[in-house]
């Protein structure tokens, strides 16, 4: 096939004029910034996002289940609370890494009892633990001041430089990967696409689709969990409000990757560069120099623009490679004139 | 599948108060009043009482415009930040030495400005109503940092103001915030019940595509939520910087978040077309008398976030039950008439 | 005057075209409509019909060609300037807002029209509107309680009465009905009919969209017929016989083919009754819907099951199937109790179904459809907890082949497909899960009748190869065509059985057959 | 109060007070070194002596050679506050130019938006250090474990680090990594002071409502620590409520209000910091119950020295404030990070800058030096 077709069939893969506009940016500041590309400084703001990718990651599975997580942030503050407490107590450090995780899990379970067998609104629950998660770290942190476990190996957790980046960065891509392999090739992910883009059909299909959704919800609350653990390794000590927050960026960061907030469509990938596209304006500004006063504004902007971005050129390239595809109109309009 | 089996069992007119819903939270609240009155004398006193009131104002405005966009199948993440602007403008102009009802126009109109543009993004450009608004939610802010320098509003204060700020009191108890609030509440619920506007919101909301073919014009029946809930951020705003006398740039922050909440105890659904001012200030209410209580009783303020997560999950909760309760009943009474007839 | 002898063209589509991003809909399509007729336009799923009314209607715009409207170029790039118009169109999609009222849903977004006052007042007077639509919802059977209840709760057959409501109520110069009568009774088909032709003596143009081709006859005087987005050509009905008009449709090669298997069905006496039993339900209840119903399927059975919309028709199989929990009663599959709680678990027991609306209960509209052939069994595909892509491939292959599914590739997008390949698709699904007992809930709604013989051909074919079937059809010689036997549902009691159909219609034909079913549905309960 | 400090501003022609003021500091700036300053400099009433020298700036000026010193700026978050000590800042850096042509570049930047406040600090220095400031002035909520590792990587670089207004007294001084920690003494100078002032104004008897910033920072614990102490020292006093006042006015008006119904006759409210204080004050109106006359009343006491604080004594709206010498700590840092940058010298690693308790007899000359301070010449970073 020719080049244009190529070009057109490369950019009719949704995201990727995100990704673009990602490395379009990433150049921008490493010409207009000496210290863009200083190792440290990338290996920091990419640490210091770790955990929101990492929620990232485990939020995709429940928007694409066709729900919403807000609790992941505070979970995520919660965790990294636990997991450096028992540290701090002495306990090893694989033992304290597993209670940051369990953390997250338990709280997941939480939300997702309540929300599959009660069928109240996700937003609102989720928005409930967010208060409880960061209520008990509040508690925590009053009680015990988290400054610092003694146990280098738990440091090591998010520290050790591998291959040029800290296992912060491993951990997170490791996850990314496993967990999108998992979404688009496992019958479980399958069954989580199936869920978001129509409840009732997949009900009826034989999927257990409350099942489905208790277990994204899961999935997301452990992924808060070893966020936590990779940001409490990262920060040795934690306070109340760790964390705040996170959640909008993930899902802003999803979003603008073009995950559907109805459920169905997205992958991880996608709302991971999202995530990433956000930390990075962030992280550039600074360097820059820019007036923090408003980042918020163009930080705004860049999303408002993104999202169109995104679209337009999906569906400039899906118009362009149209002429070679069959006839299939009448069920496409019917839905898409809306 | 609760909205699947809804469509198989047969629907009933009765039993509206059970099916009510936010009988549950409304329910809860009685119960949760009662034990405190007994409990704690000093709650029950009118003082406390206008407390409550006048500290769930601000929610109040926001919930109700929060409820209209809900309504119309959106949500509004902007509200916090629009109205901490609009305060800004009403503080910054009367302090500029700006006639302050002039300021306050002006105020509205920023506020209902920033509506309009959710709205045109939302609908022109299709962005997805989560992000749009949340975007604005920070350009707002931003705005308002860059505005102040992080300064705090002074020096906007008179003496009318603090009757509008409510700080004074016009008779007994009685300010004017709550004066303004009945009626916004009023002119809100009726524009709801009673005109082309408020039926177009809720057929929007339940399903754009039929009120399409219906021949509205969807998109700017959007808008115009979009514009009412900027509005009534706009009131809250003038309302809020009376009440605190200065304005800091991020007095905005949260807002958003306890709108919607009270929006939802409130009845309204996030799915849209469903949704009563009366809900937005219960819901309002059950938020201001959380924390009260929380206060009153002297929870350790380590505790408070605790507490209000588990409220906001019972409300939730409450609302289901008694909504579950409710269709129980109709569906037994359903069998009953239908016995009737066949008899 | 009397219009239907002085007939004008009140409008004219001369050269639509209209290309959505891959394809072109519609090329250079002409439409001509005069005042007082009742025109029916006809062709095959994916002929372009829709899009040329929803052009009309002011739903989406054309790229090319004019719209002469009582002799003026007009355009109409909104549903409310087509109503301005007195262009009204009832939707196929039954286009219904739940959360309203049955009055709101009336005058929704045509009070202007309502109130014959073409200023706009925003207030809105119920009662005042309740009063103008009075007659019009009493000849629909549309109570005065009915009026002020959400509509909800209604059923398919007073929501489609409702759309016509609304869409007389500001009486059109031109209505457009798009498969007025699915979901119908013949007695209301028969109502709708006698209204159409009120209508059309009163003057208005009627263009009439539908599957149905016998419905027409005798109704409509003109047909415009599509096909891949073209105008084949216009005819005059005198004359024309169904056969024609499905060549006209589909091409000499398909018709034929068509009609033949048209009169497919053996005379021969019923056997099945002997045959093991697959299926049996005892007493089975579920609150203020199904009451103690009990029935037998035999392997290698066609089961029928009447009744009127309401009767319990489809809560019976969902029952069955696992979507509603049941309150009493036994469900016993190949000889054994079962408990079946999901759908998922009647799968596991060898039940399937096709649902009833397509749309909203069968496709999964984002699924390629391969993948929406395998949701249903995942093992099949899945090694290790992940998807084989070629085992997947090639099962879905497999039945595109098989029952001839009009696709580009398995990867495409099920909703980009015609109604009737959608079904197929969701055939498919439950095929795939090689079940014992198929369930077909109203299987070829909405889909043009070669979909639909395609449909009944592989229902017969998995009867003769030993399934059992559970067939529910509004449409009763659809219903008596495929069934051995019908079971009559009234007000979700079993009330009648009608044994040995085949032999029955070749004894004394269809018309006594349907004449028993409906006697034993509308039956008044003393 | 005539002669109040600099009221003037600094203009080209040193004018009198100005001068004889940023003499005596400079001089022991460069001479006894900066522990003078701790004794004399940052104390306003210090500002009041001094004679010019115009020989020691030549020198300075000399030594400096017009360099430019690249300093940034971060405060938790942006307020009434930390816009004093900024401007404070700048009041010094501009009379440094002057005298010493030193150049500045000036860089703000405060954690805003919705990254938490702690990771937003930190990347904000981590950006600094890789764009190799020479001086990074630090106040943060970020506890005092969480930011040394970031320290250590800035020192590794050669970048000087400065906290300010950070309860340095709570943490373990030995592991502090910064070049000098400016502030004051949360726990006796402010949570202290507070407390001992609302005893003896109530004459060692009375019960009281206390208003915390959101538990969990390092300032609400050190000032818990001073106000118990004082508490301890005077039984008499009762607390009889407390709540979370967020630091914010509006949520401490709320929680104010809402003790107040349970004890309207309390005698006494502390607000952790004076926005709090000040939404304490507007609850009492709200009450309708009376401020504090000097015999009856209400007393409010809050901590920060801001404008609004003393206008509200002024008014009689607040009874009392501790001035944390936000404007001390703006020109010590200053000072400090001259005197290392510039210079080259060694300062002592905690500064801690007199305060004191503010009320109706003494705000006068507070509200004046904060308004200097606010009158900074030039804005830098802009």
């Amino acid at each position: 096939m020719n080049i244009a077709s190529r070009v057109t069939r490369v950019l009719s893969i949704e995201g990727v004029a995100i990704l673009g506009a990602f490395v379009l940016m990433v150049l921008y500041f490493s010409f207009s910034s000496d210290s863009f590309f200083v190792a440290d400084s990338i290996r920091y703001y990419v640490n210091e996002a770790a955990p929101i990718f990492l929620i990232t990651a485990g939020l995709t599975y429940v928007i694409i289940a066709g729900g919403i997580d807000l609790s992941i942030g505070a979970v995520l503050g919660l965790s990294a609370g636990t997991s450096l407490t028992f540290s701090m107590w002495g306990w090893p450090t694989w033992a304290s890494a597993l209670i940051g995780i369990a953390t997250g899990l338990l709280f997941g379970v939480i939300n997702a009892a309540i929300i599959t067998f009660f069928k109240v609104n996700d937003f609102i629950v989720t928005l409930g633990t967010l208060n409880i998660a960061g209520g008990l770290l509040t508690v925590l942190t009053d009680h015990k001041q988290l400054v610092g476990t003694s146990d280098k190996n738990f440091m090591a957790i998010a520290g050790t430089m591998v291959f040029g980046v800290t296992t912060g960065i491993v951990i997170a891509i490791l996850a990314v990967v496993v967990l999108e392999f998992a979404l688009l090739q496992s019958s479980y992910g399958r069954r989580v696409y199936a869920t978001g883009i129509g409840r009732l059909p997949a009900f009826i299909s034989g999927i257990d689709v409350d099942k489905v959704k208790f277990q994204a919800y899961v999935i997301s609350g452990g992924m808060a969990g070893l966020g936590g653990v990779v940001l409490a390794a990262h920060l040795n000590s934690v306070q109340s409000g760790l964390a705040g927050g996170y959640e909008l960026t993930a899902i802003a960061g999803a979003v603008l990757g073009g995950v559907s907030l109805s459920g169905g469509r997205g992958s991880i990938w996608r709302a991971v560069v999202g995530a990433l596209f956000l930390a990075t304006l962030k992280q550039g500004l600074q360097l820059l120099g820019v007036d923090p006063l408003i980042y918020q504004i163009i930080t705004g902007l860049c999303i408002l623009i993104g999202v169109v971005l995104d679209r337009s050129v999906y569906n400039l390239a899906l118009r362009i490679s149209g002429r070679n595809l069959e006839r299939n109109h009448q069920a496409t309009t019917e839905l898409s004139s809306v | 599948m609760s909205e699947f089996r809804s469509k198989v069992s047969i629907a009933s007119t009765r039993n509206r108060a059970l099916m009510d819903p936010s009988f549950g939270v409304v329910a809860l609240l009685a119960l949760v009043v009662i034990v405190m009155s007994i409990f704690q004398p000093s709650f029950k006193t009118s003082g406390n009482a206008t407390n409550i009131i006048n500290a769930m104002m601000t929610v109040s405005f926001l919930a109700i415009g929060m409820t209209v966009v809900l309504i119309s199948g959106g949500i509004d993440l902007s509200v916090g930040s629009t109205m901490a602007l609009t305060a800004g403008v009403a503080g910054k102009f009367i302090s500029y030495g700006m006639n302050m009802y002039v300021a306050f126009i002006f105020a509205l109109i920023v506020g209902a400005l920033v509506g309009l543009v959710n709205g045109l993004l939302i609908t022109k450009l299709a962005i997805p109503d989560f992000i749009a608004t949340l975007a604005m939610l920070g350009i707002g802010q931003g705005i308002m940092l860059y505005w102040t320098q992080g300064v705090p509003i002074l020096g906007y204060m008179s003496t009318p103001y603090y009757y509008i700020g409510g700080l004074r009191k016009i008779l007994g108890p009685i300010s004017i915030p709550m004066i303004v609030l009945v009626v916004v509440a009023l002119v809100v619920s009726i524009l709801l019940k009673k005109t082309n506007l408020g039926l177009y919101f809720y057929a929007v909301g339940s399903s754009s595509v039929s009120t399409r073919n219906a021949g509205v014009h969807v998109g700017r029946i959007k808008i115009w939520a979009y514009v009412i809930s900027g509005l009534l951020a706009g009131i809250a705003g003038i309302h809020i910087a009376g009440r605190t006398t200065t304005i800091p740039p991020l007095i905005g922050n949260g807002y958003e978040i306890s709108a919607i909440a009270a929006a939802v105890i409130g009845g309204a659904s996030l799915l849209g077309g469903r949704g009563r001012v009366v809900g937005a200030l219960i819901g309002a209410l059950t938020l201001t008398l959380t924390r009260n209580i929380i206060n009153i009783v002297g929870i350790a303020s380590s505790w408070q976030a605790i507490v209000i997560g588990c409220v906001l999950i019972g409300a939730v909760l409450a609302n289901r039950a008694s909504e579950m309760f409710g269709k129980r009943i109709s569906e037994r009474t359903e069998k009953l008439n239908k016995r009737k007839v066949s008899a | 005057m009397d219009l239907v002898n002085a007939p004008q063209a009140i409008l004219r589509m001369e050269g639509i075209s209209k290309r959505y991003q891959a394809v072109q809909a519609l090329d250079r399509v002409d439409l001509t409509i005069h005042s007082g007729e009742i025109h029916a336009l006809l062709g095959g799923n994916g002929a372009g019909k829709s899009t040329l009314l929803r052009i009309l209607s002011g739903l989406t715009n054309p790229d090319e060609g004019k719209i002469i409207f009582e002799g003026n170029e007009i355009a109409v790039n909104h549903p409310s300037r087509a109503q301005q118009l007195g262009i009204s169109m009832i939707h196929q999609e039954l286009s219904i807002i739940p959360d309203l009222t049955v009055l709101e849903n009336i005058f929704l977004g045509q009070q202007r029209v309502l109130t014959k006052s073409q200023k706009w007042t925003p207030w809105i007077n119920r009662r005042d509107l309740a009063k103008r639509v009075r007659d019009l919802t009493q000849t629909f059977g549309i109570s005065e309680n009915e009026l002020w209840a959400p509509a909800a709760g209604l059923g398919s057959l007073k929501k489609r009465s409702i759309e016509i409501v609304k869409a007389l109520v500001s009486d059109p110069k031109i209505l457009i009905l798009d498969e007025p009568t699915s979901g119908l009774e013949e007695h209301e088909k028969e109502l709708l009919f006698e209204q159409m032709r009120t209508l059309q003596h009163r003057g208005v143009a009627l263009v009439w969209v539908t599957h149905h081709l016998d419905e027409i006859f005798g109704l409509a005087a003109k047909a415009t017929i599509m096909r891949d987005g073209k105008t084949v050509q216009e005819v005059s009905l005198e004359g024309l016989t169904v056969e024609k008009l499905i060549a006209f449709m589909f091409g000499s090669e398909a018709a034929s083919l068509i009609n033949k298997v048209e009169t497919a069905h053996g005379a021969e006496e019923d056997q099945n009754q002997n045959s093991p039993v697959s299926l049996e339900v005892q007493g089975l209840s579920r609150q203020g819907v199904l009451k103690n119903i009990s029935l037998k399927l035999h392997e290698g059975e066609i089961l029928g099951i009447a009744g009127l919309a309401g009767a319990g028709r489809s809560e019976l199989v969902r029952a069955i199937i696992g979507v509603d929990a049941i309150d009493s009663g036994t469900i016993q599959v190949g000889g054994v109790t079962r408990k079946i709680n999901h759908p998922k678990k009647a799968y596991e027991l060898g039940l399937a179904m096709i649902p009833e609306d397509r749309k909203i209960l069968g496709i999964l509209s984002e699924f390629s459809i391969e993948q929406n052939v395998t949701l249903a069994k995942l093992k099949k595909v899945t090694k290790l907890g992940f998807i084989n892509r070629q085992r997947e491939g090639k099962i879905s292959d497999s039945f595109v082949a098989q029952l001839m599914i009009k696709t580009p590739n398995l990867k495409e997008k099920i909703r980009n497909l015609s109604g009737g390949n959608q079904q197929k698709v969701i055939l498919s699904r439950c095929l795939n899960a090689d079940p014992n007992i198929l369930i077909f809930d109203e299987p070829t709604q909405g889909i043009d009748i070669s979909s639909k013989i395609e449909v009944h051909k592989v229902i017969r074919n998995l009867a003769k190869n030993g399934k059992s079937i559970v067939v529910i059809a509004s449409e009763l010689n659809e219903l008596i065509g495929l069934s051995d036997r019908v079971l009559v549902l009234r007000e979700g009691a079993l009330v009648g059985e009608i044994t040995n159909i085949p032999a029955k219609v070749s004894k004394d034909g269809f018309a006594a057959i349907e004449r028993e079913i409906l006697h034993a549905s509308s039956k008044v309960s003393s | 109060m005539k002669n109040v400090p600099g009221t003037e501003g600094v203009s080209a022609d040193l004018n009198p007070n100005m001068s004889r003021r940023s003499l005596l500091r400079s001089t022991a700036l460069v001479g006894a070194g900066i522990g003078a300053v701790q004794l004399l400099g940052s104390s306003p009433a210090s500002a009041l002596g001094g004679t010019i020298n115009s020989a020691l700036d030549k020198e300075i000026r000399a030594m400096v050679k017009g360099r430019t010193i690249k300093v940034g700026f971060t405060p938790p978050v942006l307020s009434e506050n930390f816009t004093q000590i900024e401007n404070a800042a700048w009041q010094k850096m501009y009379e440094f130019e002057k005298r010493f042509g030193v150049k500045w570049v000036w860089e703000r930047q405060a954690p805003v938006g919705d990254f938490n406040a702690v990771q937003g600090t930190l990347g904000i220095v981590q950006s600094w250090i890789s764009r190799k400031f020479d001086a990074i002035a630090v106040c943060t909520g970020a506890n005092f474990a969480t930011v040394q590792d970031l320290y250590k990587q800035a020192n590794s670089k050669g970048l000087k680090v400065f906290q300010f207004n950070q309860p340095a007294e709570l943490y373990p001084v030995g592991d502090l990594q910064t070049v000098s920690n400016i502030g004051y003494d949360n726990r006796w100078q402010s949570g202290y002071l507070a407390g001992k002032y609302l005893a003896n104004t109530l004459g060692g008897k009375g019960q009281i409502l206390q208003i915390w910033g959101p538990s969990g920072s390092d300032w609400t614990r050190g000032r818990k620590i001073g106000f118990d102490k004082a508490l301890a020292e005077n039984p008499g006093i009762k607390v009889v409520g407390q709540a979370d006042g967020g630091y914010v006015r509006d949520k401490g008006f709320t929680a104010a209000q809402d003790l107040l119904t349970k004890n309207p006759s309390v005698n006494a409210i502390y607000g952790e910091n004076e926005e709090m204080a000040l939404g304490a004050s507007q609850a009492i109106d709200a009450a309708n119950l009376k401020h504090w006359d000097g015999k009856s009343g209400i007393v409010t006491i809050g901590a920060d020295g801001l404008v609004s604080g003393f206008d509200a004594i002024a008014a009689g709206k607040l009874t009392a404030t501790v001035d944390i010498g936000g404007i001390d700590q703006g020109q010590n840092l200053i000072e400090t990070i001259f005197a290392t940058v510039g210079l080259g010298q060694t300062v002592t690693q905690i500064i801690n800058n007199p305060t004191q308790v503010v009320d109706k007899s003494n705000y006068a000359w507070h509200k004046a030096y904060a308004k200097w301070a606010l009158s900074a010449p030039k804005k830098y970073g802009k």
